[in-house]
């Protein structure tokens, strides 16, 4: 009912997507899938309206169509759960899960009431119970993502495009976003889906296209694809191996965390982190993950609590203190404190190491050059030029800069939160042996992470958190997920 | 809570809106009230409309709730200042108004003409250039009543000399800073072409003389101005500004006050007190170099 | 319903600095002056800032939906020349000056909209140069000289209506309005998420140019409101009336608690912060208090206000 | 090296609507006027500018960090009081009345920078309730009048040296260092990243009070130095000199492509837009232009040389 011919995009003078044409069906879930930067957020940008093409149609329904807006993409059914978190701050839940389509009554007012009524009842069919008076801004990342697919069932549209929907969500709401999809195929609705998380492909997917390059591959039933050839098809190569081994042998004990406790977020926090070893951190969303490892890099300081790092007692009151100590950080929300959008690839990602290239506070510009080279070639960063703005980069591309970032001024502790959130299964499988190389040098990472195959498998141990406390010490070799989301579960 | 009739007779409340305290001659004036009621040992409400009209109205309904017993106005425009007079009569409160005039007829009047200075200083020109030759003028903020009346009477002169010619006119918003950059414009575009520049206060006059001094075309060029501002008598003193017109503040001032008292006191007084403009030359700058 | 009156109390409870500020002030000046506490003189305080008022009740759209407009002032005089243009008496009805004076705001803000929204120009730099050229106007058609003459039919509009000041029925029925469009209106919340996050707003399906052209175009309807309550209280067209008006107006909102940078604040702060303004002039002329003091003490007030505000609102 | 002339060849081309802009201004006025094309024009020019010029350098990294300064106008004011009543003849060395008025300045600066760190409060209303301070102080410090008898060596400091105006040398050393300040240090990253995204920034390290404090209290200092240069050039410590000053220096600052939301922009871009609006003022005065159509004409050209610029920096 949708179809793409021949669709062009070109982003100074560098065409993103080439001549790619596709048809979405009713009541068929269409995987997207590529390599970060393939160019599927742009390819679902043009087809709502957020983008125009600079070739080729677009085809609705049998009549060719020219959206110049959202508005036009949205009048005709079309709507989409946006890669990158779209919150209205300061506007409550209810109102931004219903934005432009407000219920009003027989005076033409915004009926408040029905507001929240209809707001929780969308969240509710995504199993997730939210205060929709809460102004957005007080929610925790993975409760925004929830709220923008609500925001786009909601629109009760004929084609929804999902861009990543779950990269943010654990998998109790995962599992409920699936049952919504089964809904929707059921209904005759086109889902559009791209994901970096192999699983979910094959759970929900009938068909399934591959981007490279911005150059479609291929597209055929999901049937046809086995994981590996689907990941051959997607990065042009065989991949080896995704999770390598844990084999390095812990050493002496650096960080010690006694008793951390932040009011409303988490009480009684205590363990230690030795070198080289690699701390899981599990839970479900909003069990207070992401607030405790940013009390520890100074982000939201405890209330109370004690840090000792390699045998003394420290006090970290910002990040900057933390960044002396040895502390590096990536953190959940790339967008709100990860990167500065308007600086370039290379200044994003020196700004946390700069001291190292700029003795006596003069900038080093080809020192800065040059380790930007290599991190661009190390981590395979997908940008035209160093100078080119990190808000034109894919939202992977992105991450990766700030993986390497994090690593430039060679951390003891590494923190981690949601770090292969967004990134391709290429990259993931070079930040795992990345995570892998770090530790057998010694280096201590604490792995904040929602996807437990990945926790289980990096990990030397796992810690769960639930409603803000820890409740399990877990051996990854000798547990599993059932084990740990038991623990996570609230009692 | 006290009343405002438990007042004593004789121990009058007046009120003083300026016009604008944050210019020198306005400044100047509402100084000399103050320091008169003082001497004549009047309460003083003292209030500054910054150069608002609006807020002029607002301190003058102001007063008529503090119910004082005369109000004295330095208007800042000739019509927008009148309400003020209309809303002060109507509660019985007679009006001086001094400096400037307005529309509603005050009970009184003390002061000088702005149109005055104008032809002063445009006849000053003429005398010396002997009616022949270019001029210059530079405005004060353009709409406000002192820089309309300043022109009017400047152009009234104009057309009495067919030989002198208005050159060119621009407005330096009574800014120092922006008169002396106007003026090194002016140099540019008609050097040598001018002999005469009128600026409608002090302030300009003395960045206008500035300018032609930096660019030695000082003696080439008659320069005038209004206020007779501390600066600029001291620079006819010294020869470098040829001359301004006074006006007299201190005299506005106490003629002010006194008539504020008759009035209070429901004595006869005069309806209107002239003060006049004088020219200060470098002949006559010592007498008024002593006030 | 329950949830109006909850959103009411909390955007109070955000405003309890000023309100306490405001109090605090009050206070003082009943108890050191015999006229702060009359009536007479709290209609005067009504009376002086109903212009302010409808200033900033207009300027909050803009700041909401993240732009600014410096050129509140030029537009207020603008008006208020082209009303008296049309205000002799005997030549027109009473609703031609009015309308004319209307439109001629309407006119200016909705091009600062159009070039903003259609041009992609800051707003700083649009409303900058509405700024000199609406002043520029105003000198022009009035030939640079106050446009007197006006028909009492017109300047009675300054005067009271019963007890009430007409300035201030302008004020408060233009704030009831705003504040009911704002909190109920799907438009009025349009307006808070463009402020809040263009980008999702966009997203989300609202027309961007349309929302912000709405905000300048009200925001210049109620600058030419201004302008002709202006112009019946000074009863003249004055070319050079308002200056720095804007600033006034949008430090009002500012104090009211709405954000510069969009998507935050209310009509209920905004009228907060006129009455602080308000009081504060009120105050210091009525102490008597030298203008050279008043700057100072006015200055160290707001701000003053303002960190109460945000400090009481942070715990 | 070939990243810095890179990066100097990006700036120019991002600018390039305003350099095409000034070039046909200056072609017209030489075409049109006998006296724009000579060298003692262009030096007038270039006296004029460089008041507005160290100020909107001076503006330029508060506006990078996010913030913004109303109170360049009065705090010029202030600075150049404080610094006349150090003048006199015979009294101090020239150090002392220099050494003030940068002072007075950087102490305005860093308390406005404090303010905002500490207090949490908007710039727009801490700088504009200093607006109104300084002013009164200026008021205050000078009684209300002009404070004259400035010695000559100070006053002297607004004349040549050489064939260059020393205000312009000062305007160019500001412009000098602060271009190499940006692009070279680490400090002036850090104040982009501040703008940029001030969480982010503070995420990777960087103590934002701190690169806050700094671009207001260098604000301030170069204000001070506006302040004097302004004392010298009149001979006066003026109160009520540098009205409306910060929107010059601000109009100028984005005009040269800062954002006013911070983290964009650059010194060069500042110096052309100091450029453009002094050659519009010098050109009007040329031309005769009537002072009424001189607002209209450059509130018009303004906003048309922004536009250009836009429409050419996005295609
Ligand atoms: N606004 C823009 N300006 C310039 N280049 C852009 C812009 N947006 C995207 N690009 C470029 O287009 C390419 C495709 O980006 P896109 O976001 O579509 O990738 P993606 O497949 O969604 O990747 P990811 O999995 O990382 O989200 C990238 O190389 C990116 O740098
Ligand atoms: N700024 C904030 N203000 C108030 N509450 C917050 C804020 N940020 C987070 N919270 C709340 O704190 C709790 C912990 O959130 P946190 O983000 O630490 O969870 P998490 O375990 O990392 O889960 P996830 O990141 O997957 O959502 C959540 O209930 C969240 O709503
Ligand atoms: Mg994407
Ligand atoms: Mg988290």
């Amino acid at each position: 009912m949708l179809r793409a011919f021949e669709l062009t995009k070109v982003f100074g003078g560098l065409p993103v997507l080439q001549r790619v044409s596709l048809e979405f069906r009713p009541g068929e879930v269409h995987a997207l899938m590529g390599e970060n930067g393939a160019g599927k957020s742009t390819l679902m940008k043009m087809l709502a309206g957020l983008y125009q093409p600079d070739g080729g149609i677009i085809e609705w329904r049998g009549q060719q169509v020219r959206f110049g807006s959202p508005q036009d993409a949205l009048a005709q059914g079309i709507a989409m759960v946006h890669q990158e978190l779209m919150p209205i701050p300061d506007l409550n839940v209810a109102e931004n899960l219903l934005l432009g389509m407000e219920p009003v009554n027989a005076l033409g007012w915004v009926d408040r009431a029905a507001l929240h009524q209809q707001a929780q009842a969308w969240l509710r069919s995504l199993d997730t119970e939210l205060d929709t008076t809460l102004p957005m801004r007080r929610l925790s990342v993975a409760q925004m993502q929830v709220v923008e697919i609500a925001k786009a069932l909601a629109r009760q549209a004929d084609v929804i495009l999902m861009d990543e929907p779950t990269a943010a969500l654990s998998d109790h709401e995962v599992a409920a976003l699936f049952k919504a999809i089964g809904t929707l195929r059921a209904r005759g609705v086109a889902v559009v889906y791209t994901t970096h998380k192999m699983d979910e492909v094959f759970r929900l997917a009938d068909r399934i296209s591959v981007l490279r390059d911005g150059q479609l591959v291929c597209t055929q039933a999901a049937s046809e694809f086995s994981p590996d050839s689907l990941i051959t098809h997607m990065v042009g190569r065989e991949l080896a191996q995704v999770f390598p081994p844990v084999v390095t042998q812990p050493g002496e004990t650096i960080l010690e965390v006694q008793g951390l406790t932040r009011a409303h977020a988490y009480r009684d926090i205590s363990f230690t982190l030795r070198r080289g070893e690699v701390l899981g951190l599990a839970g479900l969303m909003g069990a207070g993950r992401t607030e405790v490892v940013s009390a520890l890099f100074g982000l939201a300081p405890a209330d109370s609590g004690q840090i000792r790092l390699r045998g003394q007692p420290t006090r970290i009151t910002c990040p900057a203190d933390a960044l002396a100590a040895g502390f590096g950080m990536v953190t959940e929300d790339r967008k709100g404190s990860g990167i500065i959008p308007a600086m370039s690839v290379e200044h994003n990602l020196t700004l946390a190491a700069l001291e190292q290239f700029s003795p006596g506070s003069v900038l080093d510009r080809s020192a800065e050059a040059a380790a930007t080279r290599s991190a661009t070639a190390d981590f395979a960063i997908k940008a035209s030029s160093p100078q080119q703005a990190i808000r034109e980069l894919s939202g992977g591309n992105q991450q990766k800069v700030l993986l390497a970032r994090a690593l430039l001024h060679r951390p003891d502790i590494l923190i981690l939160d949601e770090p292969t959130r967004g990134i391709d299964i290429g990259a993931k499988a070079e930040i795992y042996a990345l995570i892998g190389r770090l530790s057998a040098q010694g280096t201590a990472v604490l792995l904040v992470s929602s996807e437990l195959p990945e926790i289980l498998a990096l990990t030397h141990r796992i810690l769960v958190l639930r409603q803000g406390e820890l409740s399990a010490e877990l051996n990854p070799r000798q547990t599993n997920q059932e084990e740990i989301l038991r623990h996570a579960m609230p009692q | 809570c006290k009343k405002a009739e438990a007042r004593k007779p004789g121990e009058w409340l007046v009120g003083y809106s300026s016009r604008d305290q944050s210019a020198e001659y306005t400044a100047r004036l509402g100084d000399a009230v103050q320091a008169r009621a003082k001497e004549r040992g009047i309460k003083l409400v003292f209030v500054d409309a910054q150069a608002d009209a609006q807020k002029q109205i607002s301190q003058t309904e102001n007063f008529i709730s503090q119910k004082v017993d005369v109000i004295i106005l330095n208007p800042c425009e000739v019509e927008a200042s009148s309400p003020a007079i209309d809303r002060a009569r109507a509660a019985k409160i007679p009006v001086i108004n001094v400096n400037s005039l307005t529309k509603a007829a005050p009970d009184c009047y003390v002061g000088s003409d702005d149109e005055q200075a104008g032809i002063l200083a445009m006849e000053a020109i003429a005398k010396k250039l002997g009616g022949q030759g270019n001029v210059l003028m530079i405005h004060g903020i353009m709409g406000q009543s002192a820089q309309i009346h300043r022109d009017a009477g400047a152009r009234k002169v104009l057309a009495k000399y067919p030989g002198l010619k208005l050159l060119d006119h621009q407005t330096a918003s009574w800014d120092r800073a922006k008169a002396l950059a106007l003026t090194e414009n002016w140099i540019q575009a008609h050097q040598g072409k001018f002999q005469a520049i009128f600026a409608h206060n002090d302030e300009m006059a003395m960045g206008a003389l500035l300018a032609l001094e930096r660019a030695g075309l000082k003696k080439d060029v008659y320069v005038i101005g209004v206020d007779a501002i501390a600066q600029a008598l001291d620079a006819v003193k010294a020869g470098r500004l040829d001359a301004t017109v006074f006006q007299d503040a201190v005299g506005q001032g106490r003629g002010a006050v006194d008539s504020a008292i008759l009035i209070a006191s429901k004595q006869p007084y005069e309806k209107e007190v002239m003060i006049p403009f004088q020219v200060v030359t470098r002949e006559n700058v010592d007498q008024f170099l002593k006030k | 319903m329950k949830a109006p009156s909850l959103h009411l109390d909390r955007n109070l409870l955000h405003r309890l600095g000023i309100v306490a500020v405001l109090l605090v002030i009050a206070g003082a000046l009943s108890a050191t002056t015999d006229s702060f506490a009359t009536a007479s003189n709290l209609t005067n305080v009504a009376r002086q800032i109903s212009i302010n008022g409808i200033l900033a009740v207009g300027v909050t759209f803009v700041l909401l939906t993240g732009g600014v407009d410096l050129s509140l002032g030029s537009v207020v005089a603008l008006s208020g020349v082209v009303c008296a243009l049309f205000a002799h008496p005997g030549e027109h009805s009473l609703v031609v000056p009015i309308g004319m004076g209307l439109l001629t705001g309407v006119a200016c803000g909705l091009f600062n909209g159009v070039l903003v929204t259609r041009g992609g120009i800051a707003p700083f730099i649009v409303t900058l140069g509405m700024m000199t050229v609406a002043r520029g106007l105003a000198l022009i058609l009035s030939g640079g000289k106050p446009v007197a003459d006006m028909s009492p039919s017109l300047t009675n509009l300054a005067g009271d209506l019963g007890p009430l000041p007409i300035p201030l029925l302008c004020f408060g029925v233009v704030a009831g309005g705003s504040w009911l469009f704002l909190s109920r209106l799907r438009l009025g919340r349009h307006l808070y998420a463009v402020g809040g996050n263009e980008q999702a707003a966009r997203a989300a399906g609202v027309s961007v140019p349309k929302v912000k052209l709405f905000a300048y175009g009200l925001c210049g309807l109620l600058t030419g409101l201004a302008g002709v309550v202006l112009a019946a209280r000074i009863t003249t067209g004055q070319p050079n009336a308002g200056q720095a008006y804007e600033l006034d107006a949008i430090a009002a909102v500012v104090i009211g608690g709405t954000s510069l940078s969009g998507g935050v604040g209310s009509v209920l702060g905004t009228v907060l912060g006129v009455l602080l303004i308000g009081v504060i002039n009120n105050g210091l002329d009525l102490l008597s208090v030298s203008s050279y003091y008043q700057a100072v003490i006015k200055g160290v007030i707001i701000v003053g206000a303002v960190w109460l505000d945000r400090r009481q609102a942070r715990s």
